[in-house]
């Protein structure tokens, strides 16, 4: 790998150093800067949902509820939900990764509606700091579902304010989408053909879609439960004469597919990171690239599995939970794709493939317990226990976070021009996947021996395993602590970044590192096939 | 083993073993696969690694492995889906002859009513070896009765009644939780389930100082709220006679037909107009906010006593009917 | 392609190629918008959908006292304007800056129109105690008894009829906030022949409105006007 | 048919559009004159049917769908199938409710 930049002039003009001063930021259009906005927002969110989630593990940490109040600890997990869901991992990386990568990838020198993507920032900063005022003058206690009638009668705390702040970041996160798709309709470079395409794009080509076809319905749902706290019109109050199932199922009709916005962009990132490191095509390219579409479309089959339980008819119970079965098979399509792209590769273990290792193991044992769940003899005994908890933070937090890192990891050098300090990285993956299996592991046991989910104080015989599960959450935070130190250090100490310092394949590394503020001189024309690893030069490709 | 290491929950119901035989099950699946990829992928990790194999080979793919590792998952799927549902539907429908006990969750506590008139707050005694159905209400938002060492659970709505049954197996003492969100003491909204020997039961039952039976309770109540006098026991009132309407099919005046189960009658009392039975003019009241929640079991387990000697054949779903005939219309 | 760049290359952004992808992109990028617009009257379309099939009887009840009259005619206030708005669109296809302008603002007072008569059955409603959950009331202005039989179904119906409506009537609220920044926009002579996505797309959006109310009018006024039995 | 970018542009006549504002109006006051009368079961359908008859010619004529790309119209009919979807999957669960009346125990 290069060391210097001396072959490139200092002067070298990138996106970063087009412009200057603030203003400059908060009102640019290029997708790339919008990226990095995103990225330090979310970044603070995250930082945010994650210090709850360590207030949460300490007051789990004795049977009585000691460290805080009922009240305080109820707020403490709503407002850990509901940041987590909708002001970090939806937004996570559709908005960062994918602003950046998705015109280069296609070839584009920006988003189709460059305006539109500096609204949807905009819309999430307010949505954000709707939500955050609302939490610090008093907070929310109805978990992140909103469940009526808790949360249109019952509750007294900020429920509006932040229902209508998850409205306002809705809207971002269909902007976000629609600019995706629009994009790689109507944007992508000569010769770009939909077979060309990187994993990447179809990937959030397919959370697109759930963006732009699921938010509405939530958004409406969250208008009019509000609605009905504010003025009492009762289409939720059973004493009003509504019913308040029909709220689950309006809820979950986006909430479930939500959950693979979340995880399909994660799985994206997986799809480049893997040919990568092993210097080879994907195995299997139309098969991943259509299993995405599956998932997306499947989804939206499967949103009364959350409410088994909830006084849904016995018949509609078992169609749901067919369709949920049939959702697990393009998962299993990808895994064994991945799986299988390994086979005769020239593997090397840098920090993202790491992450993609851990990702694939730990998304897989997430993924399998989704099974559970989806099954309606089990889910009866284990819904809304820590079993649930631990099934989707395996998926969230070992699956779509690790994802999430190992793109960041992959991409850094590329969006800033500096490497990351690769020993420090390899540690940091070691201690996230350590502390992620310490802390979640023993709430599956938890679940099923069946202690409730959001318990203040629970049931002595429960102890030992929710210290296990502190402990592990505090690895865990260390690990999360150390890229946040070592890439801020990385910007100024960090090595000067080649153009393609994985001799990775992909129109994002034909450009210079970080790329110019017009993406490309030329626009490229693509006359090869994607993940072309065979005929990919050993070393550093020059410079368009 | 279990009860020294509380790795697992006591199995106190005919469920019990059935639920966690599926259970293991799945675990195998899950150590499977996760093995199975964990394996595969170090293997390839260790095998393929760059210094033992410098140049890749390309591979496109294959359809056939492709197709491999579609069905196979699909058709362990759907071995689950079809044990899950089997033993979901013994769950969902409550045996015949099973004893009711009535039960109302209201933030945060848990009273239970047995028909014989006991009435019990956060502690439910119910007898070994019987089959035992829970007809349950909130009072306000919705509860979840969940009995780990029983492997049930189910929601308890505010509006309507929902229903879960258990057969428990072995005597002691088990853990009750609300497992449904609601509010600040949610985590309080505990109790306990006793099993006792069906004579020891008999004998609690007896000794617990109960005011009378329910049915006893809802009939002063029928007299008190005055609905003896548009409902007689002969065909002269204004309402219909109520004897033996429980449990059967019941003509409505726009030529739908429903079946009077606990919920029927429950609407017909709060909200007579919503079903007007053929023949009559709706004229009924509506007693929706005079009546509490316990005092609307007793007068359902009076409407129900009046059907005859087993009202038990109660009709009702797990899954409640909601006030809804879409179907008839 | 590049005749037109010559022509218009300040409407050219700086990322498209030239203005046909310019226009393809915009053009399709409001349908993508519409088809959120298309989910977000769905949540309230399903809610309408159960309750009327578990509470049929209090949709008779309900939309018996709708105003089949006044609905009629903001049905075809309403047509009237979309054909306004697309003789607009026409207008702006061969580039006649005078005819836009009048178009649009004929579409912006029958806009105006429809949301005058709204008001005006809301305002009825409203004295009649015909509104959503607890504020309803079976009595209407002068104490007479409605007889209606199942009360907090029926309230039932107005929350959705106030809902969906009011969701309905903010859409056009926002219309015509777009179509006066059209007639501005207009007035300054920035549309011309190559030169009309904005047009076009507030058209869209003005026919997408149109088209739910298409399904609210017999929805709420028609289909159970007559009692089936 | 025409589906090519090229058309994208096509310019209807004001005379069809005329033409298609006086259907929607017949269809309009069809629509009220057949809620005058009791068709029972078929009143919602009657005029469902009609409401879908207008609406698609919106689409097709004010929205210049028929003129429009392959995509754009692949894009509404799919939108139409997850409008269904949330619609008729929470159709099963509110329909199928009462099915389960007697316990077959
Ligand atoms: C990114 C997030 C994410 C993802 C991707 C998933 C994926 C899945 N989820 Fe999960 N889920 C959540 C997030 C997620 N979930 C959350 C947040 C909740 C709780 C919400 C709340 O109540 O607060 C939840 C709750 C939840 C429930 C409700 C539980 C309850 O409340 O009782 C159910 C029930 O069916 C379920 C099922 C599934 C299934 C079947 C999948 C499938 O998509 C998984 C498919 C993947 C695999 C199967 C693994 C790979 C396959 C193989 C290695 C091959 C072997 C395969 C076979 C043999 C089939 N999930
Ligand atoms: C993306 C989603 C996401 C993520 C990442 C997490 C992350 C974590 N979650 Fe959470 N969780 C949810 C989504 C998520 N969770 C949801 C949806 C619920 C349900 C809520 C409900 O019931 O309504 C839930 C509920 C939930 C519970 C159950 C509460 C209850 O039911 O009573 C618990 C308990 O252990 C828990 C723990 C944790 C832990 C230990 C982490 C850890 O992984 C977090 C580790 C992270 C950190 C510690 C932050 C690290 C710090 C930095 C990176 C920067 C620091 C910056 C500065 C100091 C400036 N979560
Ligand atoms: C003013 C007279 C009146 C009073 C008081 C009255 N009812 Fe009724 N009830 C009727 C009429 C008339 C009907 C049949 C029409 C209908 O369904 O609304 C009826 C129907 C019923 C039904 C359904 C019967 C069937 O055959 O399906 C039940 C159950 C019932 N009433 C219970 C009660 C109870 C319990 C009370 C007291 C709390 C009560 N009623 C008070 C007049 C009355
Ligand atoms: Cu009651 Cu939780
Ligand atoms: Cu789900």
């Amino acid at each position: 790998m290069a060391t210097t930049a001396i072959n490139q002039s200092v002067e070298k003009e990138t996106y970063l150093n087009a412009g200057y001063g603030l203003k400059s930021w908060l009102l640019t259009k290029d997708h790339k800067r919008i990226a990095i906005l995103y990225l330090i927002s979310i970044t603070v969110f995250f930082a945010i949902g994650g210090f709850f989630a360590m207030l949460i593990r300490l007051e789990l940490l004795t049977p009585a509820g000691d460290l805080v109040e009922a009240d305080t600890y109820n707020k403490l997990f709503s407002m850990h939900g509901i940041i987590m869901v909708f002001f970090f991992l939806i937004p996570s990386i559709p908005a960062t990764l994918g602003n950046f990568l998705v015109p280069l990838m296609v070839g584009a020198k920006d988003l189709a509606f460059p305006r539109i993507n500096l609204l949807s920032w905009y819309l999430y900063i307010i949505g954000g700091t709707m939500a955050l005022v609302a939490m610090f003058m008093g907070g929310v206690d109805t978990g992140w579902t909103f469940y009526t009638p808790l949360s249109t009668e019952y509750v007294n705390t900020n429920v509006i304010p932040v229902a209508l702040g998850v409205f306002v970041a809705g809207f971002s996160s269909i902007f976000t989408g629609l600019n995706i798709i629009v994009t790689i309709h109507r944007m992508r470079a000569p010769g770009m053909t939909w077979s060309r395409l990187p994993l990447f794009i179809w990937s959030h080509y397919a959370a697109s879609l759930i963006m732009v076809l699921g938010t509405p319905v939530v958004a409406i749902t969250l208008v009019l439960a509000a609605l009905e706290r504010a003025f009492h019109i009762g289409i939720f109050n059973p004493q009003l004469g509504g019913d308040p199932v029909l709220f689950q199922h309006l809820f979950w009709f986006y909430s479930h597919p939500a959950v693979y916005i979340m995880i399909l962009p994660s799985m994206a990132v997986i799809s480049e990171i893997v040919p990568c490191f092993t210097r080879k095509r994907i195995f299997g390219y139309e098969f991943v690239a259509l299993s995405s579409i599956g998932i997306a479309v499947l989804g939206f089959l499967v949103w009364a599995h959350h409410m088994f339980v909830a006084g849904i008819s016995v018949y509609a119970a078992l169609v749901f939970s067919l369709l949920s079965y049939l959702v697990a098979i393009p998962s299993a399509v990808k895994v064994f794709n991945w799986t299988a792209t390994m086979f005769k590769g020239s593997i090397s273990f840098e920090t993202p493939m790491l992450y993609a290792f851990g990702f694939i193991g730990l998304f897989t044992i997430g993924g399998l317990t989704g099974l559970f769940l989806a099954n309606l003899g089990v889910d009866i005994h284990v819904h809304d226990t820590y079993f649930v908890i631990a099934h989707f933070h395996y998926i969230m937090v070992g699956g779509a976070i690790m994802g999430y890192l190992g793109g960041l990891h992959f991409w850094w050098p590329k969006m800033t021009g500096r490497m990351y300090p690769e020993a420090w990285a390899k540690l940091s993956a070691l201690l996230v996947f350590v502390g992620f299996n310490l802390t979640f592991f023993p709430q599956f046991v938890l679940g099923y021996m069946g202690m409730p989910r959001r318990y203040h104080a629970y049931a002595p015989e429960f102890q030992v395993l929710n210290v296990l599960s502190t402990a592990g959450a505090s690895v865990l935070a260390v690990g999360y602590l150390f890229p946040l130190f070592y890439f801020l250090w990385s910007l100024k100490y960090g090595q000067i970044a080649p153009n393609n310092p994985y001799n990775a394949v992909g129109l994002e590394w034909m450009t210079q590192s970080p790329p110019p503020a017009h993406n490309f001189d030329k626009t490229p024309v693509v006359t090869w096939e994607a993940y072309d690893y065979e005929n990919q030069p050993q070393e550093e490709v020059p410079v368009v | 083993m279990w009860e020294q290491l509380p790795l697992f929950p006591a199995q106190a119901s005919k469920i019990a073993p059935q639920v966690d035989i599926l259970f293991f099950f799945l675990c195998a699946v899950t150590v499977f696969f996760s093995l199975l990829i964990a394996f595969v992928v170090v293997f390839f990790a260790v095998k393929y690694r760059k210094e033992k194999h410098p140049h890749a080979e390309q591979i496109e793919g294959s359809v056939p492995l492709e197709l491999t590792w579609t069905l196979i998952p699909l058709a362990i799927a759907m071995v689950m889906f079809v044990w899950g549902a089997s033993i979901f539907f013994i769950e969902s429908r409550p045996p015949r002859d099973a004893m009711e006990i009535y039960a109302v969750g209201k933030q945060w506590m848990w009273k239970f009513q047995h028909v014989e008139g006991v009435r019990e707050i956060n502690t439910l005694h119910v007898p070994m070896g019987r089959d035992v159905k829970m007809i349950m209400s909130s009072q306000d938002v919705i509860h979840d009765f969940f009995v780990p060492a029983f492997r049930v659970k189910a929601d308890v709505l505010p509006g309507r009644y929902s229903v879960v049954w258990f057969h428990p197996t072995k005597a002691g003492t088990y853990h009750l939780f609300c497992a449904q969100y609601c509010g600040t003491q949610h985590s309080g909204m505990i109790g306990e389930v006793i099993v006792m020997e069906p004579d020891e039961y008999e004998a609690w039952l007896s000794g617990g100082g109960a005011e009378g039976s329910l049915s006893g309770t809802g009939q002063k109540l029928f007299q008190q709220y005055g609905c003896a006098t548009c409902h007689r026991s002969d065909t002269q009132g204004r309402g219909p006679n109520l004897t033996g309407v429980f449990g059967k099919p019941v003509l409505l005046d726009d030529g739908r037909t429903v079946v009077a189960d606990e919920n029927y009658v429950r609407e017909s009392i709060l909200n007579p107009g919503a079903k007007v039975v053929s023949g009559f003019k709706p004229i009924m009241p509506t007693f929706q906010g005079q009546l509490s929640e316990e005092q609307l079991i007793a007068l359902v387990e009076y409407v129900k006593s009046l059907a005859g000697p087993n009202p038990n054949s109660a009709p009702v779903t797990n899954r409640p009917v909601v006030p809804n005939n879409a179907t008839q219309q | 392609m590049s005749s037109d760049q010559a022509v218009v290359a300040s409407e050219l952004q700086h990322h498209f190629r030239d203005m046909e992808q310019q226009k393809e992109t915009a053009t399709f990028g409001m349908w993508i918008f519409l088809i959120t617009e298309i989910m977000f009257f769905g949540g309230m379309f399903c809610a309408y959908l159960i309750y009327r099939l578990s509470y049929y009887q209090s949709w008779v009840d309900g939309s018996q006292r709708m105003d089949i009259t006044l609905g009629a005619i903001n049905t075809a206030v309403l047509i009237f304007s979309s054909l306004t708005m697309a003789m607009a669109v026409h207008s702006a296809q061969v580039g006649k800056r005078n005819l836009i302008i009048l178009f649009l603002i004929l579409t912006l007072v029958l806009g105006c129109v429809f949301l005058g008569i709204k008001a005006v059955e809301y305002h009825d409603h409203w004295e009649n105690h015909e509104l959503p959950g607890k504020y309803f009331s079976g009595l209407d202005k002068n104490g007479v008894d409605k007889g209606w039989h199942d009360v907090p179904h029926t309230s039932l119906y107005f929350a959705l009829y106030f809902a969906m409506t009011g969701m309905h009537a903010t859409h056009m609220i926002i219309g015509a906030g777009l179509l006066i920044w059209l007639i501005v926009a207009a007035y300054k002579g920035k549309f011309n022949e190559n030169y009309f996505s904005p047009v076009e797309n507030v058209g869209l959006y003005w026919h997408f409105v149109d088209i739910v109310w298409i399904y609210l009018f017999p929805l709420l006024y028609l289909i159970s006007h007559k009692h089936t039995g | 048919m025409a589906h090519t970018e090229e058309t994208h542009n096509h310019i209807v006549s004001p005379k069809l559009y005329v033409g298609i504002f006086l259907f929607l109006m017949v269809m309009t006051a069809l629509t009220v004159f057949a809620a005058t009368i009791n068709f029972g079961i078929m009143n919602p359908v009657i005029a469902l049917v009609i409401a879908t008859a207008k609406a698609t010619t919106v689409i097709l004529f004010f929205m210049h769908i028929k003129y429009s790309t392959r995509l754009t119209q692949i894009v509404i009919l799919s939108t139409l199938f997850f409008l269904f979807l949330l619609l008729g999957l929470t159709l099963t669960d509110y329909l199928s409710r009462a099915w389960m009346a007697y316990p077959s125990r």
